[in-house]
């Protein structure tokens, strides 16, 4: 774990009122993986973090991608190029993408894209194919950067690809990783109890002394998003407990 | 120049004067950033005498220069804690304090006994901030008479330095805070989170899922502020001022308005190196004013 | 979709919700570029019985999220407020409280029986966040009985609709509440700034002249949340809440929370449109949420 | 009294730290006088506006000159040229400058500057000659921009002119018009009883509802800073009881 004052350096739209920013974070950047996430301050800023997956990594540089759904999210995209944010990561535990498995299905919905690039990188470097599936409410929403052997696209209103959720376009595969609203997540444990799913929750920490984020278990107690998380076998969250109105689904 | 930051809350000899506060530094085995040569104590999550689950999600809400939370006091019991950390506790160069929390008086009895003599274990903290479940759920922390039946309960079956937690939501901490000391405690910690409510407009409901939580971080530092200095003026024991401590200057304002230490909540989150810069600011502080020790600097702290 | 704001706080007709708080408004003569028609009431600044001249410099500080204020309520005294004030209001298509304040129960009735009757005062609204120097300086607020002295020492001589304002710092607020309505209010507003203190590391004393002051701002808000809405819990009058309202959705969170109106204080100092803002917010929530009326927000008031 | 969302358009440094910004504020730049200010918002930064003296006014542009003291000056200072600042006004009394005198002394210290250049201006239009005195404790720290018919320059430490307050160094005039430290105004009031002075305390509101910019006042009681002042005439103030330890004391 770092604690980097890292410059912000570059910054694109990737969907309509989605942006990537690129922060310089060397010492980040070449230890996180898949799946994990960094917890993002500024000031003047709001008094809690904000966390971030990371979604991709280039040289010293990594890349978070959001959209305004709140004031911390709206100040982030107001930033300029000589703005410093403080970043602290990576966090949490990462997409489980060891050797074997020879296909790899990466399902997002919105901004739940947001892990999906680096474990493509991932499951590549393990040997799998990857078939990337990305959905959204209409194709103005989808992120437009993909990364997969296969790229399909979903939507509900069918402007682009699919005519429907993420979920039910995806195909066969070996494993199943999933990322975006809680009640699509929820949908994905129905489906393939094995998956591995990236959640959402509220977190005041990061770093897993608050026991803010906890996630119900099936079994169960809860688990720390922050720490035992933020992935799990889907089969292992209880989904009912689970808030679900969190800044995923808002834009998804 | 090196200045001394020692200072000795009752028995209990600390090498400063910033601690880490319950619930904000787990039971001390995270927060890999942090420089701990200038952690003066730690202050372990507040436990119960059984394991809790803790409350559902949303637990915590952010607000205006604060947060409310509602963990629930999720842990492992008092079992599981002395299982799982004492024995790293009793390796580290600092003390743990345990803070520790029950629905009667004689819950809190029983939770000083099975500490008592624990090796690791080097004080008690009394969170009073407990719905009593005898008088009808009131917080003991909100009746002089129930906070010294606990002070007293605990007193009563340990040698441990106790310290008891008081809680800001009461007409006069004054009164709190001399029925505790004469029940015994050796110190005072001032003061837990305000209970507060935060509404989501969409469902029309609580954001919380336990509807209320405590309110913590800088928005409250101004009344903590004043409470720990109504604490100091009404009592002879030492006072540890806590209450939205981001860096040095805010410990420094409870130091001079009468508090011998303090603790560091909330700032741990957005810093996980926090203690450490209050530490090192106060120290810088205290050398730029000429003051060669903590115990020099001057408190405002007038007696009625 | 124009959406029907007014509503009736007792026996007082408001055209809508959002009033202004006292201490924040003057006597409702300066704030020029609010826009009036969005004014619920204005409840003036606070007056004794004789002209004070108020606390020394500096009065006020800033905190995060917040301000503690200590004015001393510097003001005219009633003869000077009838004298310069009242007839204008008479004139204005809004109703003017006046916030009453006193050392005895004694004076408190004697400021109702001089305002009362007084064409442009509306109503009286009793802080009761004032030191009871019969009782050691105790505020009136902090104890059921004295706070219901003074409410029925003021009902018992006027006929105009009372209010009183609550204070935050209590152990339970809906003790107070229920005394004060047994007493005969007709309203209650909760809640008046809670005590807070802040220290200069340069003199090492408190930045305030008068030591301690009033917290208000955003800061508070989860805490007057909490507060009022316990305090709309312990009684069947209606109650006004107060605390940190910057825009419309914190007025929301007052009003989805039992409160029937809400007042604006602080806000007004950093945009002096502020309540209009709020207005037209809240009237934009309701119409986007299928409401015709203020009244049908549903509301979040379990009854134990 | 106007509220305009005012652009940043320009600054400049006029002193070692000490900058002059320019806002695009037509209404106010059209309607203030020397000695009135504007209060300053922005988001996110503090809860509270920040008085500031207006320091000139070009067309439709107003000027106001700073140092970062604090939080709030430091995050104006770090403001870029997109950014747009929330400023209301012109508040306040000004400087009475009727035509008659024939000449007056513009005295200020370190950022008390602020009011003198458009108290220069009307003093010109009302037929005086104006004295620039103005000081501060090193040349370094004096604002390099001046406007008199005559100028002197102080340091305390003789790094430039003379070496000495700037009170110490204004020759006799008909008019005396002063900002600065409180601990100089009294200065002043005790030479010139009759003289003008702007002087600083905290603000809540800036507009006359809060109480909190209480001046004390030699005949007992309070005024209003920002609506009765800030400008007085020197003598009217109890300077015993007007707290001297405000930011225009740090900077000067
Ligand atoms: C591990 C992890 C990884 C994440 N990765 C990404 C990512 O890569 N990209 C991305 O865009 N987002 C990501 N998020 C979500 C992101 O952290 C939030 O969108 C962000 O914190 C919102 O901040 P804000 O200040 O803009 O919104 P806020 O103002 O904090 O809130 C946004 C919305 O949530 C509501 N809300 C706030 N608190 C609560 C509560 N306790 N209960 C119910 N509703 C509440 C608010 O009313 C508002 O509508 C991730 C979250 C986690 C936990
Ligand atoms: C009418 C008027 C006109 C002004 N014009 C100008 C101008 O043209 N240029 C200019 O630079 N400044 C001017 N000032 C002063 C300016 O408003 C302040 O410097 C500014 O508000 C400081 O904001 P800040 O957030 O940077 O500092 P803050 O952080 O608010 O405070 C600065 C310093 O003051 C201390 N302080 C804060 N509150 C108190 C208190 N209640 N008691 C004692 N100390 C306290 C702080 O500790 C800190 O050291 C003017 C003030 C007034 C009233
Ligand atoms: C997430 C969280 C959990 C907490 N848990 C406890 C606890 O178990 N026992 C206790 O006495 N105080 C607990 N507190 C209160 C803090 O110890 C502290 O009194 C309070 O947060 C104010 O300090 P701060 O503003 O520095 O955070 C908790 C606070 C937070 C934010
Ligand atoms: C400067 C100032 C003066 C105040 N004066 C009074 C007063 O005279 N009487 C009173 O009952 N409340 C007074 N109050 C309290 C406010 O009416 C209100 O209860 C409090 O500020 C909380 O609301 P806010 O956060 O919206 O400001 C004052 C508050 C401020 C900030
Ligand atoms: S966010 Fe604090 S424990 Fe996970
Ligand atoms: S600043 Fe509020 S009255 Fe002057």
């Amino acid at each position: 774990m770092f604690l980097v004052d890292a410059p912000l350096v570059a910054r694109r739209e990737v969907a309509r009122g989605m942006f990537v920013l690129s922060l310089d974070a060397p010492q980040i950047a070449q230890s996180v993986r898949a799946g994990q996430f960094v917890n993002l301050g500024w000031s003047p800023g709001p008094l809690l973090r904000r966390p971030f997956s990371v979604y991709r990594t280039e040289g010293d540089r990594i890349e978070v991608i959001l959209k305004a759904v709140g004031a911390g999210t709206a100040q982030l995209l107001a930033m300029t190029a000589s703005d410093t944010i403080s970043c602290l990561g990576p966090l949490g535990h990462a997409f489980d993408l060891v050797a074997g498995p020879r296909s790899v299905a990466l399902v997002s919905g919105g901004l739940g894209v947001a892990p999906m690039p680096l474990a493509a990188r991932e499951a590549r470097a393990a040997g799998m194919s990857v078939t990337w599936v990305h959905g959204s409410r209409t194709v103005d929403e989808l992120c437009s950067e993909a990364d997969g052997d296969e790229v399909i696209w979903a939507t509900d209103d069918g402007s682009r690809g699919f005519a429907g959720t993420a979920v039910s376009a995806v195909p066969e595969t070996d494993v199943v990783l999933a990322c975006g609203p809680n009640r699509m997540l929820a949908a994905v444990a129905m489906r393939w109890p094995d998956a591995q799913v990236a959640v959402e929750t509220y977190m005041g920490c990061g770093t897993g002394v608050c026991l803010g984020c906890a996630v119900p278990l099936a079994r169960g107690g809860y688990d720390r998003a922050c720490k035992e998380g933020p992935v799990y076998r889907a089969a292992d969250i209880d989904w009912s407990v689970l808030p679900a109105h969190l800044p995923y689904a808002i834009s998804a | 120049m090196t200045v001394d930051m020692a200072v000795e809350v009752g028995e209990l000899r600390l090498r400063g004067p910033v601690l880490a506060a319950s619930g904000t530094f787990g039971y001390g085995t995270e927060v890999p950033l942090l420089e701990r040569r200038a952690l003066g104590a730690v202050v372990s999550k507040g436990i119960f005498l059984r394991p809790r689950a803790g409350t559902p999600p949303p637990r915590i809400v952010e607000t205006p220069s604060g947060m409310l939370n509602a963990i629930g006091l999720q842990g492992p019991g008092v079992e599981g804690l002395i299982r799982d950390y004492a024995a790293q506790w009793a390796q580290w160069d600092f003390p743990v304090l345990v803070n520790i929390n029950g629905e009667t008086a004689a819950e809190y009895g029983e939770l000083a006994a099975r500490l008592d003599g624990v090796p690791g274990v080097a004080g008690l903290e009394i969170n009073i901030s407990c719905p009593n479940v005898e008088q009808g759920g009131l917080y003991f922390g909100n009746d002089p008479r129930a906070a010294a039946a606990v002070t007293e309960a605990v007193r009563k079956r340990t040698d441990l330095p106790v310290w008891v937690k008081l809680t800001p939501m009461v007409t006069d901490i004054g009164v709190i805070a001399r029925a505790c000391e004469a029940a015994g405690a050796d110190a005072l910690t001032a003061i837990n989170t305000f209970v507060g409510m935060s509404i989501d407009l969409n469902t029309r409901q609580p954001r919380l899922s336990f509807r209320t939580g405590g309110l913590s971080g800088p928005a409250i530092r101004p009344l903590a502020v004043h409470l720990a200095h109504q604490a100091a003026r009404a009592v002879s024991i030492p006072v540890i001022g806590i209450g939205g401590i981001m860096g040095a200057e805010d410990a420094l304002e409870f130091l001079v308005a009468g508090c011998a230490a303090v603790q560091v909540g909330t700032a741990t989150f957005v810093n996980p190196n926090a203690i450490a810069e209050v530490h090192d600011g106060i120290a810088a502080y205290l050398a730029s004013h000429g003051f060669a020790s903590l115990a020099e600097l001057p408190r405002y702290l007038p007696r009625d």
